[in-house]
């Protein structure tokens, strides 16, 4: 990428009406691990690679819980999603005290979606540098949104960010239409083979590198599964076949993708 | 845009030697770009409708809504860049609020219009913001003014309308709307007008890319159901989704006169 | 009523009561009133300003406009009403010139109750609010003491309206003409200047119409006869 | 004469004593509303089977004066949900008109599906309620929430302290004395809701209008009443959750009929009387 006049700061326009900080920022997304996301009728569930800086390091925390309705995953700089999640937290809960109410999922991701455009108008500041899967459960049924460092948030119903995600996306656009009859243990599983097919050559799925995030309609809290308690799934993964064979081809895919997806907040 | 890059055009609130802002122009751009967005004023309401493009076949099918309510008389349909047009609808939203607050009565359209136009303005004065990337179509409907429809732009200036368009398929709609009689047409005429814009504007711009059609109305509450006479129906509107049933029928209507090409004039209406 | 701050002890033991000292300057017993007619609307009040039982001023106007078709009635004290009525004049001429059209009448309701309740801890005003436009005709609304507000189509206020209160139920008529609707006002404040030792004087008529802003004055030497002019 | 502005129109210094400034200092106590002054009486109201019914009368009093007698207390919000304020009408008013109709707007913004209920109106305003008595400016009204939520009525009271309190029979002020023990006579608790039909409920409401307009000096003998109804559930596409239905039903200026008078004829009081 080449340095331009007008990419300094989230002020400028460039004579195309394009904001390249906002745009660099969209590419730290992908500089985290991948997470994904997908609803059902019933259930919404987030999947993500954890990562560990070093071999006798925790592995990074990839899903947040929010409140028992609630969660995100996240994929870009954890310190801004901590900022983020902290802000959801206490919109959560002034809507708790307020109004006896859940916060609806749509409002919540909202607030941060308005948040984050304040960050993209004003000199001295930097836009956001993290990529947000909102999943939750409200009155209306379980949601998922993708949050944008631009301020743009879009309902899914399945959706992938991070390094590689655009093969577990592929995944995705293949079967989601099966994702709204599904089975609480079949949204998972879906999710899981989504996660698997962004892996590099090299990786697996273990028990330490994925977590799972479960929250379900009619009063299933959020839950987030680490460690022993995502084996049983990743069992059942085992025995089925990964769904692509090569791997090489799909990281040119995601190459050639990206500058598309740098467009997606003009409309 | 003949000369870019003469080093005027790096910094917001910056005039070049012959008088231009550059970073307003643009934040047009970025408008142009955007999906065609309209409003059509009619003797007893107004018609906004969207081509909201489909990115994704993941996304929620209806969902991530485009027109804005900003007061139960006022919608607001923008191009451009969508958080953005969160921002700019929210502050609508704070001063037809605040209007209401200290005068106990809703906001005439034109003046919500106007504050905005004032608001958009505000960002191309420093050098420590940007513009809005936005153009916003404003539609409403007040007791002294009847229907209203204004377009704000990312300068600041704004104008009203009978017909109005904006975002990358506007020179297609804009033809097109120059055809209608307005204002005197009724909303429900005007809806299947729009529908058939819109998909008109987006065959013309955006053919290969999937898009949702949106529609809302402003329409005064007690005539919403009654015909409505000869002249211009005035009275506080209500600002609400299109019903379905008839943007369906729109949407089919709007796809046969595509089928028939381009000779659209032909469609009648019958109301 | 308001018994804030009310007697401070001095260095040399005096109790001075500021408090005491402003109600007697500002009580300003009253009879106003205002109708609405098929067209319009009439103001009336009293013209008499008492400081205890001294008649400060016999020949008060208590009729104040705040825009050219909208004007209001005062009670309760001078010092305040005259300050509220300001800040509302102030704020009807900037809508008129910010929005390019007059304000309707409700708007100076608005404006006036906003101020009345906002900072009723520290008022004494009852406002009645009448005023003309075309598109609403004739209109009026009363703010008693904490602030509340309330359209009505006549509207009665100041001591003096005790006492008229039977009269004008009475004699209230909806559709009135102009010239029965003055006379109805006359009528009722003429009673309540006969009855209550706080009002007094001529009575002063504001007429609002499509036609402007018109007054009338009725004098008690006259028997408050004659056709105001 | 002292030429100093600062001393016009005040009590001369050498007779009084200089001006004491002190009261202009932050540290004094503040004080804010002592007392409500246009005021309306009581709201009752009472759950039955599949709903509520609750009634206000529409006097708004000046001490003892009926000052205005048009004033509705009663307020819809939202679909779900009718408020019934008794005490200050100027906070009555702000209540309804600054706070719920902007909160009712802001809710409708949203355009998603979601609707505020009675339990979270409910919560709303005891939240304001108590706010406000915590900056010792509280907004002086007791208010009843009646509704329909999450399939059950929905009935619940708050006072200009904060304090909240849920009942099948609720009243406030005259009614709290002269109301409620009428109202607990059909419905003494939560159980007996369930065998109260409509056409009792509106009746015993109704019955207790009439005995606060015989016994409450500061009663109107015409009132509104709101019915606020369950009427089934109504299925979401995509979520298969169900959204409710809600009926609200409108008696506005209601005058109160079958009054008990005649038996005043047959009363004979103090002295020595013979007709």
């Amino acid at each position: 990428m080449f340095r331009n006049n007008y990419d300094n700061d989230s002020v400028t326009f460039s004579p195309q009406g394009r904001i390249f900080q906002v745009e660099y920022a969209l590419e730290a997304i992908k500089q985290g691990s991948v997470a994904v996301g997908l609803v059902s009728k019933t259930h919404a569930v987030l999947v993500a690679l954890k990562r560990n800086a070093e071999e006798l390091g925790s592995y990074q925390k990839k899903i947040i819980g929010i409140d028992t309705h609630l969660g995100v995953a996240l994929a870009g700089l954890a310190p801004d999603a901590r900022v983020l999640s902290n802000f959801m937290r206490q919109q959560s809960m002034s809507s708790r005290l307020l109004y006896n109410r859940p916060v609806p999922v749509a409002r919540v991701v909202n607030a941060i979606a308005d948040k984050a455009q304040v960050n993209t108008q004003h000199y001295g500041r930097r836009p956001y540098g993290v990529g947000l899967l909102v999943a939750g459960v409200d009155e209306t049924g379980p949601h998922l949104w993708e949050f944008q460092p631009s301020g743009m948030v879009l309902e899914y119903r399945g959706a992938s960010i991070g390094a590689r995600s655009q093969s577990a996306r592929t995944y995705l656009e293949r079967t989601y239409e099966e994702f709204a009859e599904s089975s609480r243990e079949e949204l998972v599983l879906h999710g899981l083979k989504a996660l698997r097919d962004s892996l590099a050559q090299d990786k697996e799925l273990t028990i330490a590198n994925t977590s799972v995030a479960v929250v379900g309609v009619g009063g299933e809290k959020f839950r987030l599964y680490d460690g022993d308690e995502v084996g049983e799934w990743l069992e059942k993964l085992g025995n089925v076949q990964s769904s692509r064979g090569g791997r090489g081809a799909e990281e040119e895919e995601e190459a050639q993708a990206a500058p598309e997806e740098t467009m997606d907040t003009t409309e | 845009m003949t000369s870019i890059g003469t080093g005027y055009d790096l910094s917001n609130s910056v005039f070049s030697p012959d008088g231009r802002n550059f970073q307003v122009e643009y934040a047009t751009k970025a408008v142009e770009n955007g999906g065609t967005a309209i409003g059509i004023r009619c003797k007893d309401g107004v018609v906004l409708a969207v081509e909201k493009l489909i990115g994704s076949k993941l996304l929620v099918p209806g969902s991530n809504k485009r027109i804005a309510m900003v007061d139960r008389h006022v919608g607001l349909a923008c191009s451009g860049l969508i958080p953005d047009a969160r921002h700019f609808t929210s502050r609508a939203r704070s001063e037809a609020a605040s209007w209401r607050k200290f005068y106990h009565t809703p906001i005439p359209v034109s003046s919500l219009a106007d504050r905005m136009g004032g608001y958009a303005q505000a960002y191309t004065l420093y050098s420590s913001v940007r513009p809005f990337g936005v153009t916003a179509i404003i539609a409403g409907m007040d007791e002294e003014g009847g229907p209203g429809l204004w377009m704000v732009e990312p300068s600041g200036v704004g104008w009203g309308y009978f017909g109005a368009a904006t975002g990358r398929g506007r020179q297609a709609a804009k033809a097109e709307l120059e055809k209608l009689p307005l204002p005197n047409i009724t909303v429900k005429e005007a809806v299947k007008h729009a529908a058939r814009i819109i998909y008109f504007a987006h065959d013309d711009n955006s053919k290969d890319k999937d898009f949702e059609l949106e529609m809302t109305w402003v329409r005064h509450e007690k005539l919403a159901t009654a015909e409505s006479g000869e002249g211009i129906v005035k009275g506080w509107g209500k600002h609400e989704e299109v019903p379905k049933e008839l943007v369906a029928e729109a949407e089919k209507l709007a796809k046969e006169s595509m089928v028939e090409g381009g000779d659209d004039e032909e469609m009648e209406v019958e109301e | 009523m308001n018994s804030r701050h009310t007697g401070n002890l001095s260095v040399d033991g005096v109790h001075v009561d500021m408090e005491h000292l402003k109600k007697g300057e500002v009580n300003l017993g009253t009879s106003i009133m205002a109708a609405i007619f098929d067209g319009g609307v009439v103001l009336g009040a009293d013209s008499r300003t008492t400081t205890g039982s001294y008649i400060a001023n016999r020949v008060t106007d208590k009729l104040t406009q705040v825009h050219d078709t909208i004007w209001c009635c005062r009670s309760g004290s001078a010092a305040d009403t005259q300050a509220i009525a300001d800040i509302v004049h102030y704020h009807l001429q900037m809508y008129n010139v910010t929005n390019a059209e007059p304000p309707a009448t409700r708007i100076a309701a608005a404006l006036f109750q906003e101020l009345c309740y906002d900072n009723k801890d520290n008022l004494s005003a009852g406002i009645i609010i009448a005023g003309y436009d075309k598109r609403h005709g004739g209109e009026v609304y009363s703010i008693p003491l904490g602030g509340s507000l309330h359209k009505q189509r006549y509207a009665i206020g100041g001591s003096g309206s005790t006492y008229i209160y039977g009269y004008c139920d009475a004699n209230w008529k909806e559709n009135f003409t102009e010239g029965e609707c003055v006379e109805f006002v006359k009528g009722a404040l003429s009673e309540a200047i006969k009855w209550d030792g706080s009002s007094g004087g001529v009575i002063r008529m504001v007429v609002l119409t499509g036609r402007g802003a018109e007054r009338k004055i009725f004098f008690p030497d006259e028997n408050y006869a004659g056709d105001g002019k | 004469m002292n030429h100093l502005p600062e001393v016009w129109g005040r009590p001369r210094n050498d007779v009084y004593g200089a001006y004491d400034h002190s009261y202009l200092q932050g540290s004094h106590p503040m004080q804010h509303t002592q007392q409500p002054i246009v005021t309306g009486t009581s709201v009752i109201a009472l759950k039955f089977n599949g709903g509520v019914v609750i009634a206000a009368d529409n006097l708004a009093s000046y001490g003892s004066l009926a000052r205005f007698t048009d004033v509705e207390r009663l307020k819809q919000v939202g679909t779900h949900t009718v408020v019934g304020a008794g005490g200050d009408i100027s906070d009555m008013q702000h209540l309804y008109e600054k706070l719920l109709d902007s909160l009712i707007i802001k809710e409708e913004y949203q355009n998603d599906g979601h609707s505020l209920r009675a339990s979270h109106i409910y919560r709303y305003l005891s939240r304001v309620l108590y706010h406000r008595r915590c900056k010792f400016d509280p907004l002086w009204n007791t208010i009843l929430v009646a509704g329909w939520d999450d399939g059950k009525p929905f009935l619940a009271s708050a006072d200009l302290l904060g304090t909240t309190f849920s009942s099948p029979a609720l009243a406030t002020g005259f009614g709290a004395h002269l109301a409620v023990p009428l109202l607990r006579r059909v419905c003494p608790d939560e159980n007996a809701v369930k065998s109260l039909t409509k056409e009792k409920a509106i009746e015993t409401i109704e019955e207790c209008m009439k005995v606060l307009f015989y016994r409450d000096a500061r009663s109107l003998n015409k009132y509104s009443m709101a019915v606020i109804t369950g009427e089934g559930v109504e299925q979401v596409p995509l979520s298969g959750e169900g959204k409710e239905k809600v009926h609200v039903e409108w008696k506005k200026d209601i005058t109160l009929e079958n009054q008990s008078w005649k038996f005043a004829e047959g009363i004979r009081g103090y002295g020595a009387q013979t007709v």
